[in-house]
């Protein structure tokens, strides 16, 4: 497992960081922001206000470090459904994510068009045979972009995991598969998941797979750069494993509790992301109490004014059920729309 | 006797089952430690050990599939598919493999295997969670639907499903899960198959439903009740065996029917329903069999969803009309 | 005009659709040098080169899949999946994915897809292959699904297919593949969705069907004819979107309809047009909407088809019997 | 790639042979005879009276010398559909398999009681998961079976296929997933359908995974013995990718002349396992041209009869539909039946 950033902050013998003192602060951002969307989100919820949020919290290392390896305006994200500040660096903006879950409307809410972002996707590991057919397109057309795909340890045991890294190394299509593993799939541990180590699959596919310390902005954001550079540089995809660990719930409707064995969660907040990424600013001397108050305070301010524009944005409207189902709909289709809007109208 | 939900209905069936048949083992995405999404499976790892009560890696093909294997090997598998949406992740095992297997090998194999999953909407979640798509499994011959409405009849179709030697997908209403206790036979009390369930005896229109749309129907028949129509509720239980000869006698007592789904429209079991009804009590009927349903559109946004599906109003006004022909 | 064969037809329909659009590419199991199992991609791997005409892994949901993200690149893929009874091996990629892609994405995503698939029985194929599944294609809103049954109509329809801007599912009757040509169109003439074609006129009794059936019944009209029955053919052509108004005027006129599919009965697309035609038309109905279809039992080896499969026989039958209503 | 035997017939360098002269010709009786079926089915389906025969010409010691490692008394095998001499070893009957596909009687063809077969599987590698069940529901009640399943380098590509393997390496499952390479996917290559090693696969599942000469019958018996072996000792599955060739069409409605490369069918020719064994059985001086002779006599009249037999078989009867869909079947198909039965007594 390659790591780069020692717990206390250091650089591992030998190690080198990619990235200067501007980026690990915005990396460093990134992270504040998901951790406090998460704590946002989950509040607005139990008060009725937010569907169900599932936290990045834990793994916001190796959501950002991966994300940061990326290039908006000609890279795609194919997201799952814990990476809200890759998408959010991505260009989708935060408003428009949260208003999503409070039941703004669909419209207000959507992906802009010129976002590389493809939509959150709950039915597990789908996304990557779309991440590959998309990469494979880009190649076919002669853009570009490069396609980062998300996905769980538990997504990976679906057959649809499998025949997209396969067509993925058939195809050479410049795809990186970034497979979280945070050692729970709800409540399915690791290793009811699979007797194996996920990165090994890559080479049944025939590329390069790679495991990481997940919770080490430095070595996700390397594993990272370099597949994304193989893939544009037509050399096909890469599976890179994220060792880290989930620190909150699965979502909202979850309660560990249950089945979290004793002493598991203290034992995995040790290798929280945030404290070793600040450690590591510290040690380049590049980070105090002041520096550390002032970031917190502009992330703050950027959350809750998201949340009041999302707060602000129009509610849904029965139309919304319809208009964007079909580009041509059907006649059917048609006249229940109207029977609908006739329906709502009337007393 | 005991009060009991239908989760609980549902718990107390398993155990039942396991405890009466060694042969019984449950299977699926967090049933063991969690107790499953919806707890239906609580308390049954520690009671019935970790051979018997199995967490399985994120495949629902894997679940179905195995649970075939399982029943081949001579086990009683009762597999759970996390969310009815989900078992298009394990189409390719259900229709054409669990459902065919007696018939693929000419009797030399059964699949005694029952799948159980959570289905419908009205309880606001995400994407998928919601579809009901219990009509695809009608046109895969070969496995029974069962789609119980009440905890008793959940607990007594359960028993049913997991006896029969032919598999079942047993359809659960999550909007019901915990809404409402009604006294549940704590014995070896079954439900059979095939045989629909007067919710509520009624002489002007007839409303046909399963699943949490029999208790749609049963607020929109007191609502009618109201307004001097009395609506007969009757919950089919199972859609394979379908009760043809319950459903058109009581069709043909009243002369009216409305079925209620919460499925899509189009090519919904109400059409078969609907359609069936017209071949058999053709000149019984005053007036078309009517269908209320959602939309033919994909299950939307928590937002959205009071919109999307049936409501009593839309149930009543299909009533009213049909009863004014 | 060319006389051409469905397959030929098909080919055609491929190749000059390649033609006019550069962002159209055929992918799927052997389409490539072999040409496909049936010949339908023939000559395209010559012609248009390997990055248009490309075989894929042995993976269904790999084909649907990708040509999701293919389309998310800006291409319009067009797939095939070698037997309409494999798609169940995608399910997860057709219904919830490939045809909600526009609504998930609340229009920011179309996926304008074609999945071309034979299907239908009585050409001896081995288990699965002649399974026909496509009602389960009309409960997953979002994708249009189309069944030619005529050279014409298929490449006029496939024509409207890929260039539809909704993913569309083209099932492609097996068994007419090559049985009979006639004259096909071959520049830019396309046959519009949503529309049905009068096969055969009538007076007495309508006869509703769509992909092979359509040509059972235009065989038992004949027969008909000899027994003095004027039985109009209608060819649904679409069954996503429905034709209901060109539905019920023809049978309100007749006063009489029969209704054929390949599959088994029970929440079969039969259903559905049974139930519409009774919604709509009922006080023009004469009699029931007959059904006849499969038996609700898996399609079975080939030495058993035959009785499996609806028959002329049974197809008269049921329209003597409702024109004698 | 491991491999005992050379193309000579004799044994590479230290290489020693786990099969017994008897052995030996009774494995080449079934290779025989499995050859001798192909000419005979193709002969007559191409004369109308036998359906689609998918011939195991040039597969024979894949199949035959991993067959032979199993116990029929206890052990299963959950086939694909090109594995005929695997499935009369184990106790299908040939008449009743030959009978099957001549649309004789269902009843008389099936596989009988006692007989560890499963039906032959065209949706491909769904059986691949049936067999990890029953694996693991013999191991759950102690019996001692091992389950064979068998699939191609093309069904390996399904998602079934991997979520399979990955569920058997969970649950340590008695299974030997006896993968045949034979190059081809009906016209689709070994190059289309994966990037990387088939055998390669299993590491990633947490289980050995082994490269076999699919045309060396003792190299083949050597690894399914061995993987047997462990699977019967708890120690869970294995992966065997057995290379070898297609030395035939696909199946009788195809004609590889469209698709294969000039010269490919010459060159795989080559390696054809029958002669090979031969060549060993000689170096053995365990042949002559005699005992072959008196072999393929002896292999001829057995199929002839078997021909003889399925033709004898009572045919398929209209009520065949209905009688094994449901132990209890439903009301509706009931009166179907009677509906049909009906119907054909009709004039
Ligand atoms: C196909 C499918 N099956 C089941 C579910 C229900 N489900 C939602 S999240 C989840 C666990 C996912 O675990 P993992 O892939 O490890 O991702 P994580 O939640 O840990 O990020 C499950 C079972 C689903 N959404 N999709
Ligand atoms: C799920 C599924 N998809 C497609 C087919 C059609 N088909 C039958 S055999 C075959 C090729 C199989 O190749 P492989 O797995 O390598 O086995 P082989 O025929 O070479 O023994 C295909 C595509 C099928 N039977 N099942
Ligand atoms: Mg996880
Ligand atoms: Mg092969």
């Amino acid at each position: 497992m390659r790591r780069l950033l020692q717990p206390d902050g250091s650089l591992v013998e030998g190690g080198c960081s990619r990235l200067g003192p501007e980026q690990l602060v915005e990396a460093l951002r990134w992270m504040l922001l998901s951790r406090l969307v998460d704590a946002r989100a989950t509040a607005l919820q139990r008060q009725g206000r937010f569907g169900t949020h599932s936290p990045v919290k834990g793994q916001e290392a190796s959501v950002v470090g991966s994300a940061m390896a990326l290039d908006p305006a000609v890279d795609w994200i194919a997201p799952s459904y814990r990476e809200l500040p890759a998408l959010v660096r991505h260009g989708y903006p935060l408003e428009r994510i949260l208003g999503r879950s409070m039941g703004r409307s669909p419209a207000a809410t959507r992906i802009p068009d010129g976002v590389n972002v493809l939509p959150n996707q709950v039915a597990l590991a789908t996304q990557l045979q779309h991440a590959v057919g998309l990469a494979w397109g880009l190649r076919l057309q002669g853009r570009p972009g490069v396609v980062m795909a998300y996905f769980g340890e538990g997504a990976a045991s679906e057959g649809d995991s499998h025949e997209a890294m396969n067509l993925a190394g058939v195809r050479r299509a410049p795809v990186v598969f970034l497979l979280m593993n945070n050692q729970w799939a709800i409540s399915t541990s690791r290793e009811v998941q699979s007797a194996g180590q996920f990165f090994r699959r890559a080479e049944g596919y025939g590329f390069a797979g790679v495991q990481v310390d997940g919770n080490d902005l430095l070595a996700v954001f390397e594993a990272a750069t370099d597949a994304v550079a193989r893939a544009r540089a037509g050399e096909g995809p890469t599976l890179i494993e994220c060792v880290t660990y989930r620190l909150s719930f699965h979502n909202t409707t979850d309660n560990p509790r249950r089945y979290l064995p004793p002493g598991w969660l203290e034992r995995a907040e040790c290798e929280d992301p945030i404290p070793r990424l600040e450690a590591h600013l510290a040690w380049l001397g590049l980070w105090d109490q002041g520096a550390r108050a002032a970031l917190e305070a502009e992330v703050a301010e950027e959350v809750e004014a998201a949340v009041q524009a999302a707060l602000a944005m129009p509610p849904s409207r029965p139309e919304d059920l319809f208009d964007q189902v079909y580009a041509l709909p059907p006649e059917r289709v048609r006249r229940q729309r109207q029977e609908l809007l006739q329906h709502v109208q009337e007393p | 006797m005991a009060e009991r939900n239908i989760v609980e209905a549902i718990r107390d069936g398993l155990a039942f089952e396991m405890e009466r048949d060694p042969r019984v083992l449950v299977l699926g995405l967090d049933v063991g430690r969690l107790g499953g999404v919806f707890r239906a499976t609580e308390g049954l790892l520690e009671r019935f050990g970790p051979d018997r009560v199995v967490d399985m890696p994120l495949a629902e093909g894997a679940i179905v599939g195995s649970s075939v294997g399982l029943a081949l090997s001579g086990l009683v598998p009762v597999a759970e598919i996390q969310f009815l949406g989900f078992t298009h992740q394990a189409f390719q095992q259900i229709g054409p493999q669990l459902a065919r297997y007696r018939a693929r090998s000419y009797g030399r194999f059964g699949c005694q295997v029952t799948i159980r999953a959570p289905s419908g909407g009205g309880v606001r979640t995400p994407e998928f969670h919601p579809d009901s798509i219990e009509a695809q499994f009608v046109q895969t011959p070969g496995i029974k639907v069962a789609c119980p409405a009440t905890p008793a009849d959940a607990r007594g179709l359960l028993l049913s499903a997991i006896r029969d030697p032919d598999p079942v997908l047993f359809v659960e209403p999550q909007r019901l899960y915990r809404q409402g206790r009604e006294e549940v036979p704590e014995g070896d009390v079954v439900v059979p198959f095939g045989r629909l369930r007067v919710a509520r005896p009624g002489t002007d229109v007839t409303l046909v439903a399963w699943s949490a749309a029999v208790e749609l129907c049963l607020r929109a028949a007191e609502r009618l009740a109201g307004e001097g129509i009395s609506a007969e509720v009757l919950d089919l239980r199972t859609l394979v065996p379908l009760d043809v000869e319950g459903l058109t006698a009581a069709v043909a007592r009243t002369g009216r029917a409305v079925v209620v789904q919460e499925a899509p429209l189009s090519a919904g079991f109400g059409a078969e329903v609907a359609a069936t009804l017209q071949e058999e009590c053709f000149f019984s009927l005053d007036a078309p069999v009517a269908r209320v349903a959602a939309w033919d559109v994909p299950y939307p946004a928590a937002s959205l969803e009071g919109w999307y599906l049936p409501t009593v109003r839309r149930v009543v006004g299909a009533a009213r009309r049909t009863v004014s022909v």
